[in-house]
């Protein structure tokens, strides 16, 4: 019973927020748009890092090489289809490199995570100059409504995905080897083959997100597409929002996204300033990320009041 | 014969570890293994566990070699081991980390409400039913001892390797110990091989005790001969001296 | 291929690999000592450089001179940075218990906010001024004798530094705690005076290092990142928390770069600097110089 | 009842908004992005300043002229766009749909014109680019966007061909950057040089990234070529400065082109600068100009002494002269002011300038020399201020 209302409900949201896009301003739009494609990149992360505890910092890499590949197709076949295939190709791509990467661990992969990005960003980079390519613009990309509903699509099929992870075999398997690698091993965790999946599973989104990403920007050029910016904003959302379920995430996404917003548009000459203050903040005054700090309030505050 | 251990050496680099271990131990037995800290056993489990390769010689559980397999693969086919340094999962609940077992291990269980509820028979079993809930790291040493014992029970073992899970505990939580081990064994039907400091848990709990000094197996035989057998005395009067 | 044995390229790779050396110190000790992933290390080089600005600017004072007083400026923000942040963090239970992440998270807070006080005061304007151009002959090398000063300095900093954290009394606590910081906790070792003084030799000598780097690039709020990520591709190649294998790794990378590159071309340079990292990294997964294992 | 006090709502809020502009005291609502953060936050000040400086100058006159109708002051409604297109695109949008600007101008570079380029299409509004430069920007549709800038990559070719000629050179080194508009200067120059008998007897690229350029400048030395040519941004314009020296690069014609235009360079090699090419193609006593030596004492004022960027703070600068000068002609009117930019000539600092399609037809893509610590341009030779000179040894 409260499941399924549970179910009706968030149904009912994603109804109301995809009808958004005919009625809503584009500005909000626009913003609904970072909204989710944050929203979808967070998601994603959680699946590798929340749950594994392999700590990506070079995210972007998933991002970009996905915008690359459309970019490439772009005009070859249709939109829609070119998304689906950048999807498919990096995620084959990470199911292809990710075996040596994931045998390192720790803060080693943290770095070594960001130093794949670069190398790729660094490898596309000479492709298209080798071509003169260097930047490519994407004409006649689909309107602002269209996007905000793929993405929105986008990220309900991440959280949705990162849902039903938390919940699963799969997803027990993962998370105790976040705990210890070698103990999950030695009650027939198969670390490897799990954190190959979790790892193609997490860069098949945010590839897609990259696709969908540049027809808004109209303009692909590595330095732009593999922005480190872009890994660190990820992060940052995902352990602001705390947790490894994917209530986490939401609340980050939305917590920061909408805190941009404000700040950006208020006090453009220091918002960058208030936002870095925040993420101190945050670390120091409520390290559990935003879930953490309700879960234990909340569960005082019930204390208190029984 | 469930395990055959035939002429299994360990070097690491130049250090020896184990040399020329050979014994079998039969379905259902309860084997003991002790030894000087240091001697090798923890050794020898690995090496079971598929957590380090032998460097020479063969592991053969229920006719097939499984030595050169992945920990997990070994699991799978019903080795279940619990490390002295305890090694929960301290970030899950106590029901989680025991339900991990169950889904993997020899169960490889596929539904996650089976998966909990043979967890939570395996936690009344062994006393935790009613930390179910805590995340893991909140435990007392004690409990994680039986937090140990559970997720090795979980993944549904063949045979379970005990690597001194009565070490650090008082005389009482030791006879509590040994009282759960028992009537899980009984329940479980599993072969078991403990490794354990405590002698008094040896002699009550095994059929056989082999002895390992400095990676050699000095003695075999049945707990009452091994308190008389003279290598055994003289390596560890030796050893205390 | 001639030109590898040209002097001219060797003393290009020495002042490359004793920039990486020298900028890669710091974070090290602090990873080693805190397990903090301090990915603002870079903006450090970039207040170093704007001191060495500043001064020059106003005072006309060199940077041979300023880059002490960025190393002082540098070294207090240390001691601040400890005072009033680390070591409370460092004593909380549930930050302890993620620390790498809420590190990264609060360095890169930390970074965001000084790189707009710095654009806010200075504007995002690049800066740069002219010191020691003149081009000083040793042999059949040519070097302008800032780049010369850099390779001079840089050399004796980093030398004297590993040499002290290897040999000193308070240096060997440092190594205590690297290696194990409960093990040194229980000998006796002051960690807290300890921690701190890492963190303030850490922010210090990269300060002074950014006010040597001042006379080599333009001078701008965002200059710091890059060197972040090669501080920590270096400390990785070394060995986390090896402060001699940091060193060596810092030469490595340098030479690296300037051969390879001389043998393959200019364009891959990074492919080169990241591929060889991670290829490293695949093979041998503790670093190259690194001791322990990584997998437990 | 609801509706009947809504429509009379609606009405006086209409009538509110007639009354609005002819209020002569209003200013002049202009909105655009900086990069202000991020990658392109160091070039940022370059734009942002001619920004202000055209915005003082002008409302010192008292404002803008409005279509002959009065004069309105100035205020610019701006946000950082952390150098990312995406909220380049969401600026625009915000200033256009939510702020309500009255009109808007140019973000920086070549990549964020391509992202607002639908945005202003959709909204009708009339933007004069500035600090983009590519062939591609040839392929925006004609309509609401046109390219201030002379420096067109094929064009360059061109002039930078002619020039080579027409100092006998004989054989060129070429080194550029991967960027965009590095990478692409050297797709039509190496043609152009092939085409004129020129031959390239070394060429390397570099990542943006580049430390150390020893190697490949000892490479360049062993060729001796009669020039060398350097496509680089102003990081890699410092490393060949100081190592050309180290390894001593002695050709007569040497071309850095991004890096000495701009003030806090020439700050940093003073007299090693003199003799270097770059690209430039104004200075303050350029002739048949109209407001350059006003632009250079109004930004020295305004910025204690610091020089404008006389390739970036010019074309920004440019930029809005073609905005107000469009607007004393056609008003506020946004269809009017996209006729008046198609079809008027402009008289700016660069001189005359017309628009063909989306592209500055008149001024050419040129160069300029630092000749005892000055700019002057050198080329094209009908608008140079001064001709091309040998560079002479390295000063120190």
């Amino acid at each position: 019973m409260n499941n399924s209302l549970r179910l009706i409900g968030t149904a009912a949201v994603i109804v109301i927020l995809a009808s958004l896009s005919g009625l809503a301003s584009e500005y909000m739009l626009g913003i609904g748009f970072t909204l989710f494609m944050y929203i979808a990149l967070a998601q994603s992360w959680i699946i590798l890092s929340g749950m594994t505890g392999y700590i990506s910092l070079g995210h972007v890499v998933f991002f970009g090489s996905g915008a690359y590949v459309f970019v490439l197709l772009w005009g070859l076949v249709p939109v829609w289809l070119g998304v689906a295939i950048s999807g498919l190709v990096v995620g084959i791509g990470a199911l292809m490199i990710g075996y040596p990467v994931l045998r390192v661990r720790g803060p080693y992969f943290v770095i070594l995570s960001f130093g794949l990005a670069e190398l790729v960003k660094n490898l596309v980079l000479i492709n298209e100059a080798r071509m003169y390519m260097s930047l490519r613009p994407v004409f006649g990309a689909p309107p602002l409504a269209q996007l905000y509903i793929a993405m929105l699509v986008l990220a309900v099929v991440a959280t949705a995905l990162t849902y039903w992870i938390r919940r699963s075999r799969f997803g027990a398997g993962l998370r105790s080897i976040r705990e210890d690698e070698w103990a999950a091993e030695t009650i027939g965790v198969p670390a490897s083959r799990l954190k190959l999946i979790a790892f193609a599973l997490s860069g098949l989104i945010p590839a897609m997100v990259g696709a969908i990403f540049i027809m808004r920007s109209g303009i692909f050029q590595p330095g732009d597409a593999f922005n480190p910016i872009v890994s660190f904003t990820i992060v940052t959302m995902a352990i602001i929002g705390g947790s490894d379920d994917a209530a986490g995430p939401l609340l980050g996404v939305a917590f920061l996204v909408i805190l941009q917003e404000l700040l950006w548009a208020n006090w453009p000459e220091i918002y960058m300033i208030i936002l870095g203050v925040l993420l101190i903040g945050f670390v120091l005054f409520a390290p559990g990320g935003i879930l953490g700090w309700c879960s234990k309030n909340l569960s005082r505050s019930k204390k208190n009041a029984a | 014969m469930l395990l055959e251990i035939n002429d299994v050496s360990k070097a690491f680099g130049g250090l020896i570890a184990l040399q020329d271990i050979n014994f079998a131990v039969e379905d259902g037995e309860t084997l003991g293994i002790m030894g000087a800290n240091g001697a090798g056993k923890t050794t020898l489990f690995s090496l079971i566990a598929g957590h380090a390769k032998p460097s020479q010689g063969k592991i053969i559980l229920a006719g097939q070699q499984i030595d050169g397999m992945r920990p997990a693969q070994i699991s799978a086919l019903g080795v279940a081991r619990t490390y002295q340094i305890v090694r929960p999962f301290r970030g899950l609940s106590v029901l989680e980390n025991v339900a991990a077992g169950a889904l993997y291990g020899s169960h490889q269980e596929k539904s996650m409400a089976t998966a909990n509820q043979m967890a939570h028979e395996i936690l009344v079993d062994v006393g935790l039913d009613d930390r179910a809930g805590q995340p893991a790291g909140s435990l007392t040493l004690a409990g994680f001892k039986r937090l140990e014992l559970a997720k090795a029970l979980a993944t549904g073992p063949k045979l379970l390797l005990l690597d001194e899970v009565m070490a650090g505990l008082t005389p009482s939580e030791v006879n509590q110990a040994i009282d759960i081990i028992e009537s899980c064994k009984q329940k479980y039907n599993y072969t078991l091989i403990v490794i354990e400091h405590v002698m008094k848990a040896l002699m009550r709990m095994c059929e056989r005790i082999i002895v390992i000094h400095h990676g050699e197996m000095i003695a075999v035989g049945a707990p009452d001969q091994i308190a008389q057998d003279e290598a055994v005395i003289q390596a560890y009067l030796g050893a205390e001296k | 291929m001639d030109i590898l044995f040209s002097p001219q390229l060797l003393a290009a790779a020495l002042i490359t690999g004793v920039l990486y050396a020298l900028i890669s110190l710091g974070l090290n000790l602090i990873y080693g000592t805190m397990r903090l992933l301090n990915v603002a290390h870079g903006d450090l080089v970039m207040i170093g450089s704007y001191i060495a600005f500043m001064a020059f600017s106003l005072f006309n004072v060199g940077p041979l001179i300023s880059m002490f007083g960025a190393a002082i400026i540098c070294g207090g923000l240390g001691w601040l940075a400890y005072r009033s942040v680390f070591q409370n963090l460092l004593s909380n239970s549930e930050i302890l218990a993620r620390l790498e992440e809420n590190s990264l998270l609060l360095f890169f807070g930390i970074s965001v906010v000084v790189q707009n006080l710095v654009i806010l005061f200075f504007t995002a304007d690049r800066q740069g001024y002219e010191y020691l151009s003149a081009i000083v002959e040793i042999g059949d090398v040519r070097l302008t004798g800032a780049r010369l000063a850099v390779l001079i300095v840089g050399s004796v900093v980093s030398i004297a530094a590993v040499l002290y954290l290897r040999f000193s009394l308070f240096g060997l606590a440092i190594n205590a705690l690297i290696q194990n910081r409960d093990a040194s906790a229980i000998v006796g070792i002051n960690v807290d005076r300890v921690q701190m003084f890492s963190l303030v030799i850490g922010f210090g000598i990269t300060g002074l290092a950014g006010a040597l780097i001042s006379v080599l690039e333009p001078i701008t709020p965002v200059m710091g990142f890059p060197y972040t990520m090669s501080a920590f591709v270096v400390i990785i190649l070394g060995g986390l928390g090896n402060l001699w294998g940091g060193f060596l790794a810092g030469l490595l990378l340098g030479f690296l770069e300037i051969y390879g590159v001389a043998v393959t071309g200019p364009e891959w340079r990074s492919v080169l600097v990241y591929g060889i990292f991670i290829g490293i990294l695949i093979f041998r997964p503790q670093g190259l110089l690194g001791r322990g294992r990584v997998a437990r | 009842m609801l509706r009947r006090l809504l429509t009379a709502s609606l009405v006086i809020v209409g009538m509110l908004g007639l009354l609005g502009p002819s209020q002569a005291a209003d200013p002049v609502k202009i909105g655009f992005s900086i990069s202000k953060t991020g990658l392109f936050a160091p070039a940022g000040p370059s734009q942002l300043n001619a920004y202000l400086v055209w915005q003082k100058m002008v409302n010192d006159k008292g404002g803008l002229d409005i279509g002959g109708k009065g004069r309105r002051k100035v205020e610019f409604v701006q946000y950082d766009d952390k150098s990312d297109p995406a909220q380049a695109v969401k600026i625009y949008e915000k200033l256009i749909t939510s702020d309500k600007v009255d009109l808007v101008m140019a973000p920086w570079g070549t990549q964020h014109h391509f992202a607002i380029a639908p945005v202003v299409e959709r909204h009708k509004f009339p933007l004069i680019g500035n600090t983009a430069a590519s062939v591609a920007l040839r392929k925006v549709k004609p309509g609401y966007l046109w390219f201030t800038t002379p420096m067109m990559p094929d064009n360059l070719a061109k002039e930078m061909t002619a020039m080579l000629k027409s100092r006998g050179v004989k054989s060129v080194a070429i080194m550029y950057n991967l960027l965009q508009f590095a990478s692409e200067n050297i797709q039509f120059l190496k043609p152009a040089l092939a085409k004129a008998g020129i031959k390239v007897v070394f060429e390397a690229k570099y990542p943006p990234d580049i430390k150390d350029m020893t190697g490949m400048l000892t490479k360049v030395k062993g060729k001796n070529p009669d020039a060398v040519l350097v496509h680089s941004y102003p990081g890699d314009s410092i490393l060949y400065m100081n190592q050309a020296r180290e390894v001593g690069i002695n050709a007569k014609t040497q071309y850095v082109m991004v890096g000495p235009a701009i003030g806090f360079f020439r700050g940093m090699f003073k007299s090693n600068l003199d003799g270097i090419v770059t690209m430039a193609a104004w200075t303050p006593g350029l002739k048949n100009t109209t407001g350059s030596k006003e632009f250079y004492n109004a930004y020295k004022k305004m910025f204690k002494g610091h020089e404008p960027d006389y390739l970036d703070s010019v074309e920004v600068f440019v930029s809005a002269q073609i905005l107000e000068q469009a607007i004393a002609k056609a008003g506020l009117d946004r269809e009017k002011i996209r006729q008046a930019v198609n079809s008027m000539t402009f008289d700016t600092i660069y001189g005359k300038i017309k628009f063909n399609g989306v592209q500055n037809s008149i001024t050419p893509a040129g160069f300029a020399q630092i000749q005892k610590g000055k700019i002057e341009v050198v080329w094209p030779k009908q608008r140079a201020t001064s001709s091309v000179v040998d560079k002479g040894a390295w000063a120190k």
